[in-house]
């Protein structure tokens, strides 16, 4: 080793593999995505196991004996009062309230951010602030106020009742990001747009929409996220023919009497979580590359 | 002002009239539902309703009460706590964590999944996942004891003193990792020629992180300190997820006491009540934050 | 000065009193602006000045706060952009990314309604003057700088409007290609004789292209004007300074009766063209307008600097501790410190009164 | 017709007993639509009161019986059961009739009261005292004088869970015991603040700072947990309500023999009453009001009793129902419901406010070792006052 | 042609055999400079001809593939930037904004650990030469784009380097102020004389900046000359295309003997400076060395249009059915249609080989 020292130097620096830097990184990284993990991995191992194995064992050894039983049992078997059909049923309501919150409020949503960052009118700034503290009231707060929003419309235990709530409360964040969106992309393709005999709505439906692809992955991520994970709104203001999947999710999980069986409630959290995270995977890539495009510009 | 062939310059109010059609969904979000709702709360906590809401008032007796209830001072005293440690731990960790992925390291993509993963799951979820892994009897503190250190004891969860690190612990499972996103992607859009500078500048990468990258991050910390603390504020299904507000009452929050209040207790004037105090905090906080942001230049 | 096209007196464009104001802030104070048929106007000045102001107030794309504009005899103040027979080309292209050149062609087409046969016919002109025809069917993102802009006059060609609007349509461009695309744009104008409004903050582009030029400053139009005229008789010092690349030599003096008198030396103002009084004065002198020679009479002047053009030089001077340009076809090399005989040429100077600025 | 009833029993013998009264409700030809919510009042009864209030009712729904419902009675939101009380004389056949009293207001029966939970009893495992080499006590005083063993024989005396409505629960333990009936009827029922101030309670107050004592070192959040202690003998006892024998049970326990249930902590015989009870929406429509009649009627019948209660382990509303399958300790609530002491439940007494008041300020007596009686005296002087 | 400074045979900055590679893309191919002592080198080049890569190399910002590069004798090649004694100025400025004027010039200084007073002293310095006393309070986002440039050059000037790097520096200022700060950066370079290494491309930059220009094209130098070499004898049809505005005209034709022949004319090529050899070949002549007039012998052509530009015009002729610019210092308007009559500057003229595009 000693005479690559004196070598006089040229050419491209030599890369050592295993710098210290690399080792602080990648221990670094390591070490958190771990920490990350961990719960995943407990909640996948105990899934896994019979009850008595998760009773004896720790949590974080593998499963001596593999069985699916918790998964068949969370999906399909595990009692809501009289009802024993699992998850089942819930996960199709899930999807029947996600899918049309999901659009409605994103559609709702951008039209705000669009008329907001383009088409400013007076007081539109004043909506906008007053829709940004909005944002921060805990919906806790607004239950029953909604209640008497939701029953003097008629809506009231609807599922359009449920899509309305999910679209007046996405919609502070949503149009946030779809404002600031908007106002990154350059102001002359608008003025192009106008100039073309293109209206308000034209230039929103063939211009803007086209062109908010990035954003539009963020925002359904969000809303997917937020919605299907709802339980409150599910719950409150929809009837049983409606509950969404985490309100069997936390009849499992919250039944307050008798042996808790771990193993199903982990197999029915996975299960519950599994259609944001599968978003998540898929499109996460877009994810991050959308809020680089103007979700983050204040 | 006498114009031979003027043309009659149309009303203001149907000037952009599709742009205000459009915005009426916001407009009527914006006036019922968050200013309307607001004034109906502000108005039902200055009276007694109970399971329903009636304008029986009673003065400032909610108030009274709320200010004079350990649980309410207990459920302040824990936000404090709560959020400062949020906002800080949230912030420095993923801001690290940005700038480690920011090295052009391999994987990146791969580390930044599963960073991020745990956003995509419910406060439920990480309640009850952390509930499990903080669980003296089979979670990490009897891991820790079973490989050798016997008297270690990391029990959060029961002991009233420090549940509400628990909670942070899980909020910051579920949390940093969209912290550490939206400050990647601002850091993606700081102008490469500032690195090159700094560098020809002989500045250390800390340094430069420290004190030429963070404050260009500005706006993009504020974005991401009006989520986090928007987070913060509502926090309430972790809570009951995790802890329920236990032991005793050590780890309950504003909101969690607004909802007992309404829907236990079944004391709606109590909870409008703490609610319009929650309501006046996030305005103090948030208006003139909101005027620098959007009322006093033009274009965002 | 410029005669190769008909320039009728009836008006195509008319500003009158514009005003425009963003909150408190005036942009605009009271433009009045009317230009013929067929014209080639420049609206020339700095950043800031309003340039982009009052295009896009005749575009329609500002409420403006008060005045009127007319396009071909019509008052156009509060019709919609797209019925005011404009076409508008802007600096960053914006062309709809997600559409083919043909589809950003075709769009404001479509958006009339107009029928699809004639919306081909008119592609097929366009892209015949434009020379774009072979990437009619690619993404505006491959495409380079110049197609680019050329897809944006494009756009505005086929709608066969009465007026062109452009924003600083090269200035995204390098050097050469701008070179190029402004002989382009000269052409297309010589072809299709429309009105255009042509925004640049670039005095070349402003001499070559207009009919006339209008320099703005802080929203006032300071000389409408003939490139020509603008050039040769500035009406104020800023005007001077502005147009001409290096700045015009400004040196402060005295006039007496018919002289011009500064530190020692003593100028002949014979052949001035425009009206002489005694007083404080600032002479101006353009560096292309001062001749020199090595020795002789003349003013005395020192080489500070030369820069080398290539087919022509421009001389750094030091000229009684002051900076004085001068600019010369020739490309010999003169070092630092060589003395200088410099003779002005006063029938081409301009004189300003060192008050009110403007021009005697 | 279809009447949809909500309520928060998920859990397997919960199910069981409601399975029973659907089966026997689909019997009258109609159906039980189940619309069953986890996690207990907190998270189901939000949801009832939204949907009642939101104009779109349930046909039938749980609720606690006592004052939860009482507003929603004001409101002309809940239909009256005169008719039918009347008409099947349910003031002669419920006993006691405390609970019956619950369901009217203004004189009209609102409610179908379904069982009876006796809130007043001390579990204590056989196993514990015996590897402490005890006698497995009969009454408060005995087991408070077994802690000191107890304690050296590495075993928790007794173990309160970290809900507050368990510190609560005790508090009540230790008023109707110990204080007495009489006493417990003054403070708790009627509100009487003088009645705080008597010997009696301070009685009942310092056995509540013995409580403390013996309970320190308890490390459990959930009820079921702290049953699961004393099953294993890691506790010795835990003051719960009668709902802790199905876990006994579950966990294959014999009463009399692994463990020893002491009522009114074996001071006195009282019992508590306290429960469930079923209201019906008002609903425009004569069918639906017809079934919900028809469910009001079989939710009381001596059959459904006895199916329901034995699989819920809670007690009948109505004497006059046989119960031999009852185990020991039921048999032992039975006979003190029918010649003992009744005293009202919390739920019953206290409003919702008030009782949730009352637990947040015991579980805070038992997580601060220095907090004085007097605070607490104070303080529950406070609720009684605010709730009269 | 320059005499003013002294450029000592000393080298440095020397790059040898510079290889540089994005994955499979080879961005460099084998690029070799010596640069003398106080040297001022332009990197001239279209976009993406690595102009940018090679200062970036040079700075220490990239990793090269292969090669070494030499500062001042000293083999730098794997040496950090800031061990390399090289200040960089960048297109964007890249001044850090949070921070003062000052805070900038001595933010670097700092991190060296220098002593305060040492500091101040060199920011005074700096501030002096580039007159910005007077905003070293302000942040940048209180200055204008001229401003900012000046602020970034002192943050080079403060460190003392031997190697000054620009990158594009003034390309986002406009035509003005760009003229402006030209003259200043090369006074500049007069007054410090350091070795400057400056990419633009911007041909008038380069031409009177640099002392030599590297012509780049696809990482390859196409020619490394001083701006009167470059000029007046490009290697290729490219160096001669790129350097000059407008563009040199070319012309086919075949050379037999001392005469180029191309349609019906015949020019003499006496007086042309390179090896003639016969057959087919391109004149390149540039519009300033040719004149014309109105009538007598010489090549026929006709005015397709004309640009003024104040002090000179450039004319658009059409020459045997091929464009054909001229430009003239006279100002003189030739209405479309005209016929001129041209004559070619042989002696500074250029004629290339059509195979291999290499000047003869
Ligand atoms: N939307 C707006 N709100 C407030 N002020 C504005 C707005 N748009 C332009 N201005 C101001 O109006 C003035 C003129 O702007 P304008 O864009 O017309 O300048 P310009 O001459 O086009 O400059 P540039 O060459 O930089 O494009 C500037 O001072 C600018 O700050
Ligand atoms: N990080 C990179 N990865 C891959 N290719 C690159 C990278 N940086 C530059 N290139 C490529 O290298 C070539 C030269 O780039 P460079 O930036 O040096 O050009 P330039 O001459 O500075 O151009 P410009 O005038 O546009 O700045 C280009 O083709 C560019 O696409
Ligand atoms: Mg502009
Ligand atoms: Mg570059």
């Amino acid at each position: 080793m000693a005479d690559i020292a004196f070598v006089i130097p040229r050419g491209a620096k030599p890369r050592r593999r295993i710098s210290s830097r690399n080792v602080i990184i990648y221990g670094t990284l390591i070490v958190v995505a771990l920490y990350y993990l961990l719960p995943l991995y407990v909640m996948v191992v105990t899934s896994l196991k019979g009850l008595p194995e998760v009773r004896m064992g720790n949590i974080f050894s593998p499963p001596v004996e593999i069985t699916f039983e918790p998964w068949v049992k969370a999906w399909s078997q595990a009692c809501t009062g009289l009802n024993c059909d699992g998850l089942k049923r819930g996960f199709w309501n899930s999807v029947r309230i996600t899918v049309p919150s999901v659009f409605i409020s994103i559609l709702i949503a951008s039209i705000n951010g669009y008329a907001l960052a383009n088409w400013k009118f007076k007081g539109a700034e004043f909506f906008f602030a007053v829709l940004m503290i909005g944002a921060f009231i805990p919906y806790q707060v607004m239950i029953y106020p909604t209640v008497i929003l939701l029953r003097e419309l008629g809506l009231y235990g609807s599922l359009t009742g449920l899509v309305l709530v999910h679209t007046i409360f996405g919609m502070p964040i949503l149009t946030l990001l779809f404002r600031n969106y908007f106002a990154a992309l350059p102001d002359e393709l608008f003025k192009a747009a106008r100039v073309d005999g293109t209206g308000f709505w034209g230039i929103y439906f063939r211009i803007m929409l086209p062109l908010s692809v990035p954003i539009c992955v963020v925002a359904v991520i969000l809303q997917v996220t937020g919605i299907w994970n709802d339980f409150l709104f599910g719950v409150v203001f929809t009837k049983p023919e409606y509950y969404p999947m985490t309100v069997q999710l936390n009849n499992i999980v919250n039944t307050t009497t008798g042996v808790k069986e771990y193993n199903v409630n982990m197999a029915a959290t996975i299960l519950t979580g599994i259609v944001p995270l599968v978003i998540y995977f898929v499109s996460g890539r877009l994810f991050v590359r959308g809020i680089a495009a103007g979700a983050v510009k204040g | 002002m006498a114009r031979s062939n003027t043309q009659e310059r149309p009303s203001r109010l149907f000037r952009n009239l599709s742009a205000k059609i459009a915005a009426v969904p916001m407009i009527l979000t914006a006036m019922v539902v968050f200013v309307g709702f607001s004034v109906w709360t502000v108005v039902h906590s200055f009276t007694k309703s109970g399971l329903l809401p009636r304008l029986n008032f009673v003065g400032t007796l909610q108030y009274e009460r709320l200010w004079n209830s350990d649980k309410w001072l207990i459920s302040i005293q824990n936000l404090v706590i709560f959020g400062g440690c949020m906002l800080v731990l949230s912030f420095v960790i993923g801001f690290v964590l940005a700038c480690l992925l920011d090295q052009k390291i391999r994987y990146e993509g791969v580390f930044r999944t599963i960073l991020l993963y745990p956003f995509a799951l419910s406060f439920v979820v990480t309640g009850v996942v952390w509930q499990w892994m903080l669980n003296p009897d089979f979670g990490v503190q009897s891991i820790v004891r079973g490989i050798g250190w016997e008297s270690f004891a990391f029990d959060p969860l029961n002991n009233g003193k420090i549940v509400m690190f628990g909670v942070v612990i899980a909020a910051l499972w579920q949390g940093s990792g969209f912290v550490m996103v939206l400050l990647l992607a601002g850091l993606r859009g700081i102008d490469d020629e500032i690195w090159k500078a700094t560098r020809v500048d002989g500045v250390p990468a800390w340094k430069t992180y420290l004190f030429v990258i963070v404050p260009m991050l500005r706006p993009v910390f504020v974005t991401t300190l009006v989520i986090v603390t928007a987070g913060i504020v509502k926090v309430y299904d972790l809570v009951v997820a995790q802890t329920d507000g236990g032991p005793g009452i050590a780890s309950e929050v504003p909101a969690k006491y607004v909802y007992d209040q309404m829907f236990l207790n079944q004391n709606l004037g109590q909870g409008f009540a703490a609610s319009t105090m929650m309501l006046l905090t996030v305005a103090v906080i948030i208006i003139p934050w909101a005027y620098l942001e959007f009322g006093g230049k033009k274009r965002g | 000065m410029k005669d190769n096209k008909l320039v009728t007196t009836e008006t195509s464009l008319a500003i009158k009193g514009l005003q425009l104001s963003f909150g408190a802030i005036q942009v605009l104070k009271d433009v009045n602006i009317e230009i013929g048929q067929g014209e080639f106007i420049v609206l020339l000045g700095g950043s800031g000045s309003g340039k982009s102001t009052i295009l896009n107030c005749i575009a329609g794309l500002l409420d403006i706060t008060d005045g009127q504009i007319f396009i071909n005899g019509k008052n156009v103040t509060w019709k919609e952009p797209k019925d005011r027979g404009i076409g508008m080309v802007f600096q960053s292209y914006a062309l709809y990314p997600q559409m083919s050149v043909r589809g950003n062609l075709a769009f404001g087409l479509k958006n009339a309604r107009m029928p699809k046969d004639e919306i081909a016919r008119r592609i097929k002109r366009a892209a015949e003057i434009l020379q774009i025809e072979d990437y009619l069917d690619r993404k505006p993102a491959a495409l380079s700088g110049g197609q680019r802009q050329r897809v944006a006059i494009g756009r505005a060609l086929v709608r066969d409007v009465d007026v062109f609007l452009f924003d600083e349509p090269l200035s995204n461009l390098d050097a050469k290609l701008r070179a190029e695309l402004r002989v382009e744009i000269k052409r297309l104008h010589d072809r299709l004789g429309n009105t255009m409004v042509y925004v640049t903050h670039d005095q070349i582009e402003a001499m070559t292209l207009a009919d006339r030029i209008a320099l703005l400053r802080h929203g006032v139009i300071q000389q409408f004007a003939s490139p020509a005229e603008i050039y040769s008789k500035p009406v104020n010092i800023y005007v001077a300074g502005f147009i001409g690349s290096p700045s015009m030599n400004f040196i402060n003096g005295q006039i007496t009766g018919r002289e011009f008198a500064f530190n020692a030396h003593k100028v002949n103002l014979a052949g001035y063209d425009g009206h002489l009084r005694d007083g404080p004065a600032i002479l101006g002198v353009r560096p292309e307008h001062t001749g020199f020679r090595t020795d002789g009479p003349g003013i005395d002047a020192t080489v500070e600097m030369q820069e080398h053009m290539g087919a022509e030089s421009v001389l750094h001077l030091r000229l009684d501790g002051q900076r004085f340009t001068l600019r010369t076809p020739d490309d010999t090399h003169y070092p630092e410190g060589t003395r200088l005989r410099l003779t002005l040429d006063i029938s081409r100077a301009s004189l300003f009164d060192p008050q009110s600025e403007l021009r005697l | 017709e279809d009447i949809e009833v909500t309520h928060w029993w998920t859990s397997g013998s919960e199910a069981a007993a409601v399975a029973e009264f659907a089966k026997a409700f689909d019997a009258t030809g109609n159906k039980w639509v189940d619309g069953a919510i986890a996690g207990s009042g907190g998270v189901a009864r939000p949801v009832m009161v939204s949907r009642i209030t939101g104009g779109d009712p349930m046909g039938a729904t749980q609720f606690n019986h006592g004052q939860q419902a009482k507003e929603l009675v004001e409101a002309g939101l809940m239909r009256s059961l005169e008719d039918v009380a009347k008409a099947d004389g349910w003031r002669d056949i419920v006993h006691p009739a405390s609970i019956l009293q619950s369901c009217e207001i203004d004189g009209e029966i609102y409610c179908v009261p379904v069982n009876i939970h006796s809130q007043l009893w001390l579990w204590l495992s056989n196993d514990a005292f015996e590897k402490a080499g005890l006698k497995v006590p009969t009454n408060w005083e005995e087991f408070v004088a077994a802690a000191p063993d107890l304690r050296k024989a590495g075993i928790q005396p007794l173990v309160i869970g970290q809900q507050p409505w368990q510190a609560a629960l005790v508090f009540q333990n230790l008023v109707a015991a110990i204080a007495g009936p009489e006493v417990y009827k003054q403070v708790i029922t009627d509100k009487n603040v003088d009645a705080v101030n008597t010997p009696e309670m301070d009685k009942a107050f310092a056995a509540l700072v013995t409580a403390r004592e013996l309970a320190t070192g308890s490390n459990v959040q959930e009820w079921n947990q702290a049953t699961t202690m004393v099953i294993k003998g890691g506790a010795a006892g835990q003051i719960m309500g009668d709902w802790a024998q199905g876990e006994f049970a579950i966990a294959e326990q014999v009463a009399g023999k692994d463990y020893t249930c002491l009522p009114g902590l074996g001071v006195s015989d009282i019992v508590s009453t306290g429960g469930d009870a079923f209201y019906f929406p008002a609903i425009d429509d004569p069918k639906i009001a017809a079934a919900q009649e028809a469910l009001a009627r079989v939710m009381i019948s001596p059959e459904a009793q006895v199916a329901f209660n034995l699989k819920k382990g809670s007690m009948p509303v109505r004497s006059d129902v046989d119960l031999t399958a009852a185990n020991d300790c039921m048999r032992k609530g039975l006979d003190i419901l029918a010649n003992g002491t009744v005293v009202d439940g919390l739920d019953q007494a206290l409003s919702a406010d008030a009782s949730n008041q009352l637990s947040d300020l015991m579980i805070q007596f038992f997580n601060q070792p220095d907090m004085p009686v007097e605070k607490v005296k104070e303080s529950l002087i406070g609720i009684l006052q605010l709730s009269s």
